[in-house]
């Protein structure tokens, strides 16, 4: 068989003279039709620079194909891409190639409607205008699945939601029956339900075209469930290829095995009593059990914790109604244990660390820490009560401040109660520093020379320079590639090991959460639907969103792909009401020892 | 409708501050209307005389009082210089001034977007240096030398356009054009350097954009991408600084209409500050202010046409 | 006397009205509304012989009573009139008749006749019309007035009943164009025909070009530098003079006006018979200044004074510059400031919060105005506090000196008390000027002459 | 520092640097008398090896005028600027990071203001005051207050949102300590950039000023004044405006430049 596209050693790099960066060194693999080719890699692995490079929008970004072939194959002979000319190559994106990208929220143009977005490519390639344009946008947004497609049309890109926009980007990208569908992380910034929606899509479109679709992807899991082939790369290199199940089950190169290593996988865990770190490759003792204290001992005790958000709009600006970011939270979290708080996006896991910290004001509840009710707390009292909570944030760029040293950022908390001065303040932030397993040569550096993980142990760090009683890790490890992920979240657990930490883990990955939690709990609109172990939550989902939700979540198994029949997830409701709306109390049932499920109805 | 209702509030707000700094600053500028209307001729009995039949002795907070009653029923009072009403006086002084700023506008932003587009397309290459350092020049030297230099070449020399003076649109719409010319063209200079630096960076922004992707993922000429995809999402931001470079623009012409003796709002403001006409200078402030505050409401209002994202939330 | 400007449109309103009387080439009282007037013996009594036929631009004819309707609003201050001293001595108005006009005065008032030719008194205006003067003015002139608006514009049209017949001109129109370089362009271009003030600079240059004529004329007003005499230091006389040595009128000239212009030590008009022509200005002498500061008890650095000038003359800015330069080498340490037009008037005029400032007046030819409302301790113009007992003693006593050599005899010694005590520092009389296109014709007949107003009665433009 | 090293950045920085050494050593070195002595003889005389500039209306030297003339207008400029800074600076942080209704207050404040053109401003300030050197300061100050003040809001409000500083709450900083720590070393390059544009505004502004009578006072030399005075003599003599036209252009740009280099350097991003 003729692949569609046979790429052969293709070489491209950014910037000229002293400051040029080879992102692709030499990448050679093929496309055949029909098939789905992933690429996987982590960032800086080149991966999205060939997909682009392929499309020859690598030039816009400033980037250059300095060597190497793309041989597109076609009815009027082959074209190599490398050498095609722009008018040859902007008759051809769009037509025999569609492409789509990570972020539905921006790849849509905010000031033009939909069906102007989705007429243009058939404008320019077939050249359809007026109603014929309009009926064949129609036909594309139904093939995509959006309900209401008629209405979508005059719609604006804002007024769809993220899944939705997503849609029309892939009716875009496939308006022309293109030959082959590059996808640049299409569902990454897309909740594990729409994922799952877009990746059947993705499928069922692939099936029924019969187009080669060439997916990047960073998520394992995501490969194992769409991928016929696999091209895994590295540094700019292709260090493996080879078809999927083969790539899972018998890696070759070390780099995959390294990351097949890390990647956490739902159900893994099944059958073990309490959380335990990843075997990394090159680990050579087996990992150890963070088995919880003999007589649980009580950290935070938080009732009724409910947080809401006003919203204010008409004229004048009144406060005219509440977003129920957290709604009637109850839950304990033990000395030394880790409760995970999962969920989609919105579902309030996030609002609900806050709250507790009074990094946002609750309206109502308590949350006692050890015997002293937080919310209750003056301003002063509340300042020495956050000694013993600290948080680490998602984003390990934005959560450390540019201008200062790393050593100064992990000496704060300690000048702030003045625990430390001196040389004593400069020993205990080196020893902070080893701890976290950070060269001692990082104090003088700022955060900007430091990789996106090495920022993830300062802000452990600075949250362990005050020797907390409990840590809230909002996605702290959610920005992290995958590999470096597991390596955060195995010294955190060694940190609770060691040092007796309780965490309260906020994530939104399924697959993490098992990994860390010995207590879980699942939110949604607000409440806990579902609260316990965390082997009978996942291994005994009550409530019918924890079993949706388990549902789409992408499994790193090739063997154990979903099935299109399965998935058919109703969306959120909004969590706004009016003033005058009074929710019903959050009411449980025991369903096993320590799990509760919310009544549904 | 929520968010228009707010900024029509938020701007009646405003008006009655800037009536409120108006009205104070006017009353500590020195000098004296009642010395002014008299001039050399002034002997302390008759100023005292006048002050009282003027109304100057009332406290401050009843002389704010009757002003401001009167801006809303219609009668703004008398101007001591010019000895007529106010109220028509500055609206002719609008209508004129007007004219330039909206020509003044129009060839700035003529300028100031192909030349910003461009220099973002050609990102920190020569073509982006030679657009940004040719707009700054506009701005690196005053609006009088300019003005005096555009009356030697285009009045003098080349006999192109009038030197000075105002014609009124009404009466003869092209001589207007003609006689707003140079000033507007003296003023667009300055206003040039900003708008093309902000086109620039916004551009750049714009092209960095997923959306832009897509679109040339869809096979869409460059031209395409750039002058309809990017230029559409720039015209916001853009319009918004052009609507915040009106309040500079007021500034400017006060300086320029003097110059070219082009009698609109900058040149009364000026004749009425010269000359302590402080009923005419209340007023004539009062209205650039709002007038200002007003174009960028209509900014804003325009935004929202252009931009859907406002346009429904 | 003030001017408003350099490119005031005032002097050209004043084509609405007519005087009762006015000035020949050689500054002798002439008829003008009047046919003819004469004085009685006493020098009490003025009468009037109207001249028959004259209308004012709404129709009606001049009676006598028009006449003491215009004399009686002038002399009561309360309508704002600049000159209401000059009917001071008025006992009565009488008209036996629509032609006659009788004054008569219960003191001798000897310039009185000649006040009445200068400067506006002597206008006469329709019985009942002073209410609507300041808005549209209306009187007997050549031109009617159609519009002003202040600071731009003033129209006049032809008035075609004109007593002494129609002008030429069908429509005057007068734009004040504060930029000497946008006005000399509108010349060049031919918008404007005709400008007022050349720049000082370009008088030669334009005439060597000849494709424009230039009209100049001696002098147009004159300049003083004041001195405060309530500010300490200038209560001596010792030090005023030394102020006077240092300044080199001439250089001083030269340089804020490109010498167009005469230096002089008596503000009298020169062709007047009061003129003193013995006045010779003291020569610039620095050291001579320090020495005479010194003995004052101010020696170098020991003065520092603020000098108030106005932008609305920037010559006035240029001859600051220049004084500063000289002060600094006499030990004198001069600041300027400058102020508009109206903070000047407020500041130096009458609040007289000023140490040293600048100033220019018409050509005040008549001598008693002059001196008496300038120099007199209750003078109306005195804002320099200037308080000379025989300066007071002088001017009243010319007021009622009716022989006019006896009288130019005591303005002559008030010039040379004046010069003597340097109670101001005289400068110069400065040149007039006129550039117009080839085609306006008339223009010898334009300036009056006393040197400040314009006359567009006899001038005409070429197809 | 490695952003300076290119041609933009050493041009820019260049000449910053170059006007204001001379602004601040051209007083050291020269009795400021030679920017006021005048030649009668020499009015408005062309460039040459007497007068390199060439001379003004007054026969000065405007080499000397526009060299000690540096001063005047970098002084007025710089410290209208900082005067602006430093009442807006608060005035935004406090707006900014607080939020609620001090926000508010001072935002409506502050737009209010913004409605009154800057030269208007300026021009009303300076009618009040009185003209001087120090007033003239003031003036420009007080006008452009407003715009700092907004930028500087901005720029606190985008900070006092990020993650750091809330990562900074949580370990207890109190908020002193924040904006010290965390607010103002991050809005400072913000401040930097514009501050460097406002002084070209506000060497224009100063101009502007002089052109209608207030602003520096004759006879002392700022190059404001210096093209206020040249502008009836733009057509027989020509250097008399350039001169010091080229100055404020030359400095202008390099200030614009210098202020886009700094934007680079200062974010530490691009830091090595």
């Amino acid at each position: 068989m003729t692949p569609i596209i046979n790429i052969e050693k293709l070489r491209v790099t950014f910037g000229k003279g002293d400051e040029e960066v080879t992102a692709v060194k030499d990448v050679s693999f093929s496309i055949n039709p029909g098939e789905t080719v992933c690429i996987v890699g982590e960032s800086g692995s080149g991966k999205s620079v060939t997909s682009l490079s392929l499309m020859r929008l690598v030039e816009f970004g400033g980037g250059t194909i300095v060597d190497g072939r793309m041989t597109l194959a076609g009815e009027n002979g082959a074209i190599d891409l490398a050498q095609a000319d722009a008018d040859t190559m902007r008759d051809i994106r769009g037509d025999e190639m569609g492409m789509i990208f990570q972020e539905p929220m921006t790849s849509l143009n905010p000031v033009f409607t939909i069906e102007r977005q989705l007429t243009d490519g058939l404008r320019v390639h077939r050249g359809l205008t007026g109603q014929a344009a309009t009926k064949r946008a129609l036909q594309l947004l139904k093939e995509v699945r959006i309900p209401e497609p008629e209405r979508r049309l005059k719609q604006y890109p804002h007024e769809l939601s993220g899944g939705m926009r997503q849609r029309v980007v892939i009716a875009i990208a496939m308006a022309c029956h293109p030959r082959l569908l590059i996808a640049d992380e299409p569902t990454t910034a897309l909740d594990v339900t729409i994922q799952a929606e877009i990746l059947a899509l993705i499928n069922q479109l692939k099936r029924e075209t019969g187009m080669a679709v060439m997916f990047i992807t960073h998520d394992m899991a995501v490969v194992a469930q769409i991928a016929d082939r696999v091209v895994v790369m590295y540094r700019g290199d292709v260090v493996e290829e080879g078809p999927v199940e083969e790539i899972f089950a018998n890696p070759k190169a070390e780099y995959t095995k390294a990351l097949l290593a890390a990647v956490p996988r739902l159900g893994e865990m099944r059958g073990k009593a309490a959380p335990e770190p990843l075997r990394l490759v090159g680990d050579t003792v087996p990992p150890k059990p963070i088995t919880p204290r003999e007589t649980p001992e009580l950290l935070l005790e938080v009732r009724n914790l409910t947080t809401y958000f006003p919203v204010k709009g008409g004229p004048l600006r009144r406060h005219v109604a509440n977003v129920h970011a957290v709604e009637d939270v109850s839950f304990t979290l033990n000395k030394g244990e880790t409760l995970s708080l999962v969920g989609e996006s919105g579902c309030g896991k996030s609002s609900c660390g806050r709250s507790i910290l009074r990094l946002v004001e609750p309206t109502s509840g308590s949350a006692i820490l050890d015997r002293k009710d937080v919310l209750a707390a003056s301003h002063r009292d509340l300042r020495i009560l956050r000694r013993d909570m600290q948080m680490i944030f998602q984003d390990p760029f934005a959560s450390l401040n540019p201008y200062m040293r790393l050593s100064a950022q992990v000496a704060e908390p300690l000048r702030n109660f003045d625990l430390a001065r001196g040389l004593e303040l400069q020993d205990r932030v080196a020893a902070l520093f080893d701890r976290v397993e950070l060269p001692r040569a990082y104090m003088r550096r700022f955060p900007h020379e430091l990789s996106g993980g090495q920022r993830q142990r300062i802000a452990i760090a600075r949250a362990l320079s005050v020797s907390p009683k409990l840590i809230i890790a909002d996605e702290a490890v959610s920005a992290l590639d995958v590999s470096v992920q597991a390596q955060v979240l195995n010294l955190m657990m060694e940190l609770q090991a060691d040092l007796g930490l309780s965490f309260l883990f906020i994530s939104h990955d399924m697959a993490v959460v098992e990994r860390v939690s010995h207590n879980v709990a699942v939110m949604y609109l607000g409440r806990i639907v579902e609260i316990g172990p965390r082997a009978a939550v996942f291994e005994n989902p009550q409530h019918s969103y924890t079993k949706s939700l388990m549902l789409a979540v992408p499994i790193a198994d090739p063997r154990d792909r979903k099935q299109i029949g399965d998935l058919n997830f109703k969306p959120i409701p909004s969590p706004m009401h009016p003033l005058s709306y009074t929710p019903e109390p959050s009411r449980y049932e025991t369903v096993g020892p320590g799990h509760l499920v919310l009544r549904e109805g | 409708m929520a968010y228009i209702i707010n900024r029509v509030l938020s701007v009646l707000l405003t008006l009655f501050l800037i009536s409120v700094i108006t009205f104070a600053v006017t009353n500590i500028l020195p000098g004296d209307v009642a010395m002014m209307i008299m001039g050399t001729q002034s002997n302390p009995e008759a100023l005292a005389g006048l002050r009282e039949s003027l109304g100057l002795n009332d406290p401050l907070i009843v002389q704010y009082g009757r002003w401001i009653g009167g801006l809303l029923t219609g009668d703004w009072g008398h101007s001591l210089v010019f000895r007529e009403p106010i109220a028509p006086l500055i609206a002719q002084k609008v209508v004129a001034s007007g004219v330039i700023v909206v020509m003044s506008m129009t060839i700035a932003l003529l300028f100031a977007i192909p030349l910003g587009v461009w220099a973002a397309i050609h990102r920190d290459r020569w073509q982006d240096s030679t657009a940004s350092t040719s707009a700054l020049v506009g701005v690196s030297l005053p609006d009088f030398f300019w003005g005096i230099m555009l009356i030697l070449l285009f009045a003098r020399a080349l006999g192109w356009f009038p030197s000075s003076g105002f014609v009124h649109p009404a009466d003869d719409l092209l001589g207007a054009i003609r006689h707003a010319f140079l000033p507007s063209l003296a003023l667009g200079l300055g206003l040039m350097a900003h708008l093309t630096r902000m086109t620039r960076s916004t551009m750049i922004g714009i092209l960095q954009q997923e959306f832009i992707r897509v679109a040339r993922a869809k096979g869409l000429a460059e031209r395409e991408v750039v002058w309809s995809y990017g230029l559409r999402n720039a015209i916001g931001p853009v319009l918004t600084v052009a609507g915040l470079q009106v309040g500079y623009l007021f500034g400017s012409i006060i300086v320029v209409e003097s110059l070219f003796n082009y009698t609109g709002m900058g040149w009364l403001t000026y004749q009425a500050l010269l000359n302590r006409d402080i009923p005419l200078i209340q007023s004539s402030v009062f209205v650039i202010a709002a007038v200002v505050m007003l174009t960028n409401l209509l900014v804003d209002l325009l935004y929202v046409v252009i931009d859907p994202r406002i346009r429904l939330s | 006397m003030h001017q408003t400007g350099t490119a005031s449109t005032g002097r050209v309103l004043q084509n609405v009205h007519n005087s009762i009387v006015t000035v020949d080439q050689d500054l002798n009282v002439i008829p003008m509304l009047a046919e003819s007037f004469e004085q009685s013996d006493d020098g009490l009594t003025y009468t009037f012989r109207l001249r028959p036929g004259v209308k004012f631009h709404n129709g009606s004819e001049m009676t006598s009573a028009d006449v003491k309707y215009s004399f009686e609003r002038c002399a009561n201050p309360d309508t704002g009139a600049v000159n209401f001293e000059v009917f001071n001595a008025v006992e009565s108005i009488d008209t036996p008749d629509p032609l006659t006009v009788v004054v008569t005065l219960n003191q001798i008032n000897a310039p009185f006749l000649s006040r009445l030719a200068e400067n506006g008194a002597g206008v006469i205006m329709p019985e009942g019309s002073g209410d609507v003067q300041g808005e549209t003015p209306i009187g007997a002139g050549p031109f009617r007035f159609v519009r002003r608006e202040f600071g731009n514009e003033v129209e006049l049209e032809r008035f075609d009943d004109y007593w002494d017949g129609p002008a030429y001109l069908e429509r005057v129109i007068a734009r004040e164009i504060p930029e000497p370089t946008v006005r000399l362009t509108g010349l060049r271009t031919g918008e404007l025909h005709m400008i007022n003030d050349i720049p000082a600079d370009r008088i030669g240059e334009i005439e060597d070009a000849g494709e424009l004529q230039v009209v100049k004329w001696f002098p147009l007003n004159w300049d003083f530098v004041n001195l405060n005499h309530t500010f300490e230091p200038f209560q001596d006389a010792r030090v005023r003079r030394a102020f006077d040595m240092i300044i080199d009128k001439e250089v001083l000239l030269e340089g804020a006006l490109w010498g167009q212009g005469a230096v002089t030590a008596s503000p009298s008009y020169p062709t007047s018979a009061s003129f003193n022509a013995d006045l010779v200005q003291r020569p610039q002498d620095i050291e001579g200044a320090r020495a005479l500061l010194e003995e004052a008890g101010y020696p170098p650095g020991s003065l520092d004074i603020v000098f108030k000038a106005t932008t609305n003359y920037p010559y006035h800015i240029e001859s600051a510059q220049i004084l500063v330069e000289w002060f600094r080498m006499a030990g004198v340490n001069l600041t300027i400031e400058q102020l508009t037009w109206a903070d000047w008037l407020s500041q130096c005029w009458v609040d007289r919060d000023f140490q040293m400032t600048m100033m220019n007046f018409f050509t005040l030819w008549e001598p008693d105005f002059l001196y008496y409302s300038l120099f007199n301790t209750v003078g109306a113009f005195n804002y320099r506090s200037v308080s000379d007992p025989e300066i007071d003693a002088l001017t009243e006593e010319a007021r009622i000196t009716v022989d006019p050599a006896e009288r130019a005899e005591i303005y002559k010694a008030v010039q040379q008390r004046l010069f003597d005590e340097a109670h101001d520092i005289m400068l110069w009389f400065r040149n007039g000027s006129i550039g117009a296109q080839p085609s306006v014709g008339g223009l010898d007949t334009i300036v009056h002459p006393n040197g400040s107003n314009l006359n567009f009665h006899k001038v005409w433009l070429n197809a | 520092m490695r952003g300076f090293m290119t041609g933009k950045g050493l041009l820019g920085g260049g000449i910053v640097i170059t006007m204001l050494l001379v602004a601040i050593l051209a007083p050291l070195f020269i009795p400021d008398t030679f920017a006021t002595r005048m030649d009668m003889r020499a009015r408005l005389s062309g460039p040459s090896l007497d007068h390199i500039f060439g001379t003004d209306q007054l026969g000065r030297d405007l080499f000397y005028r526009v060299v000690l003339g540096a001063q005047t207008s970098v002084m007025i400029a710089g410290a209208a600027v900082l005067m602006s800074v430093v009442i807006g600076l608060p005035l935004g942080i406090i707006s900014g990071y607080y939020g609620g209704v001090i926000d508010n207050v001072l935002m409506r404040l502050v737009d209010t203001l913004l409605s009154f053109p800057a030269l208007l401003l300026a021009l009303t300030i300076s009618a009040v005051l009185g003209p001087n050197l120090t007033n003239t300061i003031i003036a420009i100050g007080i006008a452009f207050t407003p715009f700092l003040a907004r930028i500087i809001r901005g720029e606190a409000l985008r900070v006092a949102q990020m993650p750091y500083v809330e990562a900074a709450r949580a370990a207890g900083t109190t908020d002193l300590k924040m904006i010290i720590r965390h607010v103002l070393p991050n809005i400072m390059p913000a401040i930097i950039v514009q501050g460097t544009i406002s002084l070209a505004f506000a060497i224009l502004a100063e101009a502007g000023l002089s052109f209608l009578g207030l602003g520096t006072q004759p006879p002392d030399a700022s190059w404001g004044l210096m093209i206020q005075a040249s502008r009836d003599y733009l057509d027989v003599a020509p250097w008399t405006a350039l001169v010091p036209g080229a100055a404020v252009a030359i400095t202008v740009l390099g200030l614009n430049m210098f202020g886009d280099v700094l934007r680079d350097v200062l974010d530490p991003r691009t830091q090595t």
